[in-house]
């Protein structure tokens, strides 16, 4: 069977159609992942405006260089997803499985980070909760606050590990030979999703690490 | 089909100044700016924002109609927002009664 | 049987009149546009229908006239409802200076309600007639709601702040209170009466009743006991501020913010002292979240109200 | 009686109920028109369980002391009533049973844009609900339908945590149905069908599904943040740490109240559809009814604080949100007389849905009505929390959305089963609903406006007559309810087959046979004219 007709499922006219359905479907997608975060950056600025000095204390607990070097780490892989999705619409096969692999290392790595910082926090005892061990000032607003680290992070994560699940699905389908130049709307898709993940972390990096830390 | 191959030295040029506005972020927090810390912390991340739609997700060579999904997005996100703190900031505003 | 089938609510209080005339006006505008609507779709329905006279509709254009007619003019009525309900609202989110003051405290499932001049009651609350009334009302555990029908009037009491709620009633009786807010198995229970008196009669209830201590005596004890003088001298010579005469007056905070002393400053302050520091002092107050129940907070409250006029107790 | 009916028992083509029997391909079908009916099974028995939750409240509620349930019982039964209402019968009731089957036909498409994506989305329904079934079989929750804090985070001994994700997985179906409509009406309409003549019904399911996009997220997320907060014992609802329990209320009401948009919008559609083809005339001002639904859908954004008016939420931000309540009224009100307007020179016949649609019309306009009252501040303090707000939600989402919908059910019946109904026992059960339905709902105002507080599962003694109505008619209601399930049962096996365009109606989803090839079409349609383009002389069968 000639490719497009592989490409093109039974319920479309064309290839444009379903191509336009594809990525509006993404971009749709993408909005109810806007309002989903929107709920949390709702409350954080609800609690942020009504507890100002708290929040700037609970950010001073945030290790600003791990955030940072995350912040690099994944606009890194945002850079090699838009080269993978690149390759795929060129047909490069070689490089888009190179590239998905960077993605995907880069992914891991902030994931590993992420993972670090989630212990050191657990060691010394600034999950909310039973167990909370901060006793400076506004402990409580402190708590809140860190439910909001957890919860935006938290999410944010795991965002993440379904974006590294779909890169490893992604690239058993590149090595079987399943993505060409016609049928590279699950890649394009894809980067659309990872594209995403990594906006809300350019929020979340200064509101959560960055407020106080002038002090 | 419209679909529009970047150069991949566009994609790079982006990269630089998402990594340069980063180190800008973190250098801006050090400073105090009083209420203008959260301005300036968030008109970074949306320029930063802006610049991975534009261009890694390619809205510059996108369809009206996705712009507009877009745009509809952020919009409610901010009326969001805003009407809730129209709610926690004005609370303050009536004057209690004197009583005593 | 008729006799039990009521139909409009009593009435006892000084805005009440006021939220029934504008409910008439609701009522009116409705009653028109709704037998407007009724009449013409039954004239049409019927005098449209197909029989072989009429067997072939005759199309008929759009007209902007009649769009803009039936958008504009609901709408401005809209705009009659919107202000005159907005006015009436401010007036009774505004008690009137100089109102009395009782306190509240709701919790799963009762009202618990307190007089500054002593008397405490519960499911129970004696008001005099003619004089508003300000109720300050916290809660120990869920939101819960105070609502009085008779007086038109209802507030939701929320934890963790103070909420308020005035009324001026105007007709000796017996009032249902209900708890409007639904907080748990026994909502339905969480009711009461409101017994309005002439003012004569409400001195008496109040003499007759009060073998309790006055509210700011208890709060008096309660600064004593805590150690809430210690650090705050009535001379200001302490580690805080004096606190005579600070509610109501606007505090000038670190930073140079001002703010506005009322109960939920109070509140604050002793819950969650960090907060907002006072100009020329450290923070160095403690918390004292758990060891302050609602009641006892709202004495204190009394007390430094009582501060305030200068009248010791 | 035109001759092109087929005789019971005669077998129209090959269609897509017949295409194959096996439990197998229901259960794995993309077909949008089997997800449509699975859905049309599932919300039936829903709302069957909703009902008997109604009727025995409704029972309870016959004597000030509440008899018949304990407290505890009566507050998981409105809870359950609720949220089965809201959440697993009025949202995915027009939208997900008859959206799901008129999109792709009303455009001429072969398929919704993400077939699969539309059969996941019924599943997680069925999860979602099967969740909601067994929470409320283990033990029930009694927190009511909206979930506020910190009740529900902290004081309820119920099975909140389950029924959150009930809830929270459902939202998930909605939302993909939502991006469905969406990303198919924008991308694959048939040639010729530009959106001004797309039928209105399509306008507002569009509507809806941006709804479904912007709005069920932020419930999707408040719902998860309530579940965790009560899981571990902490979170940000929480008043002991400073958290504002008006906060859930917010986040709660953003979505709620557009979703209440939701759940008429649709039903909006199905009168646009319905008075013009029983009228025989071109809907009037097609432009303002169609843009009215958008209207509806963006403002209803801004109005969520109505909900809060006595809440404790600022006196200010109370004003700007009545301000806006009643802006959104507008656009209602633009429709409703629009649809009156349409009937002006009609050749008016009174067929079933014609009948629900005039049903539609009145009650839709007295529940509108009441909610101007509601919008209004100082009368709402009187009357929120009360039975005024019952009825004034009862008249919309009974006496306006499910009248659509069974006016849509009974419209599109001979479409989606091949067959007529009996049309003297459909109109007579129409007239018992609207009775019954009267008889429920009108004492509850007059109750509201004396100040009988809602959820409650006894009350004082003066309220008992206009209970004891109230409760008379939810039988005959109920009644009503149940005359349709059993002939529409019966039309299935007995009923005379419909024929393509048993109505004449105009509109894509009527050129192709009944029931529809599992293609819906033998070659994609092109439209050549406006939608509604009735001459008046269209064949149907006898009234
Ligand atoms: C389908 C559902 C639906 C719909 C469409 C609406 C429509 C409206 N609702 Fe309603 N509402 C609910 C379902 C719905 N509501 C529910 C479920 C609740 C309670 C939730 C809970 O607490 O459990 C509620 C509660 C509710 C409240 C909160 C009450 C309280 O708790 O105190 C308010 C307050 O403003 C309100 C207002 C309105 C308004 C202004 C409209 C408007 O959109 C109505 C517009 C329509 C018209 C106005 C009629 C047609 C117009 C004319 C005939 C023209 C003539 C008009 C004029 C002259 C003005 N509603
Ligand atoms: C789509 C939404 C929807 C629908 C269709 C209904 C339908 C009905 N509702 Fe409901 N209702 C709500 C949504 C809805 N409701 C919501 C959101 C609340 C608020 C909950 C809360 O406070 O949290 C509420 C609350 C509510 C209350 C207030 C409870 C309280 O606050 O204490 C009452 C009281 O009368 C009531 C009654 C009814 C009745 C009699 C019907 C009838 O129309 C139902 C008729 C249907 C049937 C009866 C089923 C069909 C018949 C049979 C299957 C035969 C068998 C019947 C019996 C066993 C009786 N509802
Ligand atoms: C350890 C000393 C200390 C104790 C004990 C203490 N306070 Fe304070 N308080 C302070 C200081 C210092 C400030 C000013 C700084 C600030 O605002 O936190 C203050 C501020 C206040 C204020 C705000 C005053 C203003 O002028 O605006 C109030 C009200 C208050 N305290 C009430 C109390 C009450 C009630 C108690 C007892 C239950 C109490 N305090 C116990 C030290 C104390
Ligand atoms: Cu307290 Cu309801
Ligand atoms: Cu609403």
């Amino acid at each position: 069977m000639p490719d497009s007709e592989l490409a093109l499922a039974h319920h479309f006219v064309d290839l444009d159609q379903q191509h336009d359905a594809a990525t509006l479907g993404m971009w749709v997608f993408l909005v109810t992942e806007i309002m989903f975060f929107g709920g949390l950056f709702a409350g954080y600025a609800l609690y942020r405006s009504i507890y100002p000095a708290a929040f700037g204390h609970g950010s001073r607990l945030c290790d600003v260089t791990l955030g940072a070097i995350n912040t690099v780490v994944l606009i890194s892989s945002s850079l090699t997803m838009a080269l993978a999705v690149r390759a795929a619409q060129l047909g490069l096969r070689a490089r888009l499985i190179a590239f998905l692999a960077a993605t995907l290392l880069l992914g891991s790595l902030f994931l590993g980070i992420k993972f670090l910082e989630y212990s050191h926090k657990f060691h010394e005892h600034l999950v909310p909760g039973a167990g909370f061990g901060y006793s400076g000032p506004n402990s409580r607003q402190v708590q809140l606050f860190l439910c909001f680290y957890f919860g935006m992070t938290g999410l944010h994560a795991l965002h993440m590990v379904i974006g590294v699940g779909v890169l490893l699905v992604l690239m058993v389908l590149a090595w079987r030979g399943h993505i060409t130049p016609l049928r590279s709307n699950s890649v394009e898709v894809a980067g659309l999703y990872w594209h995403f993940v990594d906006i809300v972390w350019i929020f979340l990096f200064p509101l959560l690490y960055l407020v106080d830390l002038h002090k | 089909m419209t679909r529009h191959i970047v150069s991949p030295k566009v994609y790079l040029l982006v990269f630089a100044v998402l990594i340069a506005l980063t180190a800008a972020t973190t250098q801006v927090a050090r400073f105090d700016f009083g209420p203008l810390n959260v301005v300036a912390a968030l008109t970074i991340a949306a320029i930063k924002a802006t610049l991975v739609v534009l261009f890694f997700m390619h809205l510059i060579h996108s369809s009206h109609r996705t712009k507009v999904v877009l745009a509809a997005g952020v919009l409610w996100l901010i009326i969001l927002i805003s009407l809730l703190l129209s709610d926690v900031l004005t609370r303050g505003w009536l004057p209690a009664p004197k009583a005593w | 049987m008729v006799s039990s089938l009521p139909l409009f609510p009593e009435r006892a209080s000084t805005i009440g009149a006021d939220v029934d005339h504008l409910y008439f006006f609701l009522l009116a505008v409705s009653a028109v546009f709704a037998a407007l609507i009724f009449a013409s779709v039954f004239y049409l329905a019927i005098r449209y229908r197909r029989r072989p006279a009429n067997l072939r509709a005759e199309q008929v254009p759009g007209s902007l006239t009649l769009e803009l007619t039936w958008s504009l003019v609901p709408l401005g009525l809209m705009m009659v409802m919107f202000f005159w309900g907005a006015d009436l609202y401010f007036r009774l989110a505004r008690p009137p200076d100089g109102a009395a003051e009782i306190y509240v405290v709701a919790k799963q499932w009762m009202w618990k309600l307190q007089h500054p001049e002593g008397p405490r009651e519960i499911n129970e609350l004696h008001v005099p007639i003619g004089r508003p009334i300000r109720l300050i009302m916290a809660s120990e555990d869920v939101i819960h709601s105070f609502y009085v029908p008779a007086f038109r009037t209802k507030q939701d009491v929320v934890p963790g702040r103070y909420t308020s709620v005035w009324f001026q009633a105007t007709k000796a009786g017996r009032y249902r209170l209900f708890c409007s807010q639904y907080c748990g198995a026994s909502h339905a229970q969480m009711t009461g009466w409101v017994h309005v008196m002439q003012p004569a009669d409400y001195e008496n209830w109040l003499s007759g009743g009060a073998t309790g201590e006055s509210m700011p005596a208890a709060g008096e004890r309660l600064f004593q006991r805590l150690g809430c003088g210690t650090c705050h001298r009535p001379d200001g010579t302490g580690r805080g501020p004096s606190l005579e005469g600070v509610l109501g007056k606007p505090v000038l905070l670190q930073g140079g913010a001002k703010v506005l002393a009322d109960e939920a400053y109070v509140r604050e302050s002793v819950f969650n002292p960090d907060a907002r520091i006072v100009a020329g002092y450290q923070a160095v107050m403690p918390t004292f979240q758990g060891q302050i129940t609602e009641e006892g907070l709202l004495q204190i409250i009394a007390y430094l109200k009582s501060l305030q006029r200068g009248a010791q107790p | 009686m035109s001759t092109t009916l087929l005789e019971p028992g005669q077998e129209a083509g090959r269609n897509y109920l017949n295409a194959d029997y096996s439990i197998r391909s229901w259960l794995l079908t993309t077909d949008h028109k089997r997800i449509a009916i699975l859905y049309l099974v599932s919300i039936t028995f829903l709302f069957v369980v909703g009902g008997a939750s109604a009727g025995l409240m409704r029972l309870n509620l016959m004597t000030p002391q509440g008899a018949l349930t304990s407290a505890e019982t009566y507050n998981k039964l409105f809870t359950m009533h609720g949220l089965i209402m809201i959440f697993f019968f009025l949202i995915p009731s027009i939208p997900a049973v008859l959206g799901n089957f008129l999109v792709p036909m009303m455009i001429g498409a072969r398929d919704v844009a993400f077939p699969r994506l539309n059969l996941l989305s019924w599943y997680l329904f069925i999860a979602g609900s099967l969740l909601a079934m067994v929470s409320a079989l283990t033990g029930g929750v009694d927190t009511g339908w909206t979930f506020y804090t910190p009740y529900s985070t902290t004081y309820s001994n119920s099975y909140v945590v389950m029924m959150a994700v009930g809830v929270f997985i459902a939202g998930f179906s909605s939302i993909l149905t939502g991006m469905n409509f969406i990303v198919t009406i924008h991308t694959m309409r048939a040639p010729g069908l530009t959106w001004f003549r797309l039928p209105l019904f399509l306008w507002s399911l569009y509507a809806t599904s941006a709804i479904f996009i912007l709005g069920t997220p932020v419930l999707a997320i408040s719902i998860l943040l309530l579940g965790l907060e009560r899981i571990f014992g902490v979170g940000i609802f929480d008043p002991k740490l400073g958290g504002d329990p008006l906060l859930f209320q917010h986040l709660f009401w953003f979505y709620s109240h557009p979703a209440v948009y939701v759940m008429i919008l649709p039903g909006m559609g199905v009168i646009s559809e319905v008075i013009p083809c029983f009228a025989r005339k071109r809907i009037f001002g097609y432009n303002f009814v169609a843009f009215s639904s958008v209207a509806i859908a963006l403002i209803g954004f801004l109005v969520w604080g109505h909900h809060m008016f006595v809440s404790g939420q600022s006196v200010y931000a109370g004003m700007v949100f009545s301000f806006l309540s009643f802006l959104v009224a507008v656009p209602s009100a633009i429709k409703v007389f629009n649809w009156t307007a349409t009937l002006y020179k009609g050749a008016i016949t009174y067929h079933t849905p014609m009948l629900y649609a005039f049903g539609f019309l009145g009650l839709f306009t007295i529940g509108g009505l009441t909610g101007l009252f509601l919008a209004t501040l100082a009368v709402d303090v009187h009357v929120h929390d009360t039975y005024f707000v019952i009825a004034h939600f009862h008249y919309i989402m009974v006496g306006g959305a499910m009248m659509a919908y069974l006016g849509a059910i009974h419209f599109w019946w001979p479409k989606i089963s091949g067959r007529l109904y009996p049309d003297a026992w459909a109109r007579l059960s129409a007239v018992v609903i609207f009775l019954g339905f009267n008889l429920t709902f009108f004492p509850q105002f007059i109750l509201g406006y004396l100040g009988m507080p809602r959820r409650y599962h006894a009350y004082p003694p003066e309220f008992q007559v206009l209970h004891v109505m109230s409760t008379a008619g939810s039988s005959i209601l109920g009644v009503g309810y149940l005359i349709p399930l059993v002939y529409l049962l019966w039309s299935l096996r007995y009923g005379r087959a419909a024929g393509p365009n048993p109505w004449g109606a105009k509109g894509l989803e009527w050129q192709t046979p009944s029931p529809p090839p599992t293609e819906n079409f033998e070659r994609t349609p092109v439209v050549t004219e406006e939608a509604y383009a009735y001459t008046g002389e269209e064949a149907s069968v006898d009234a």
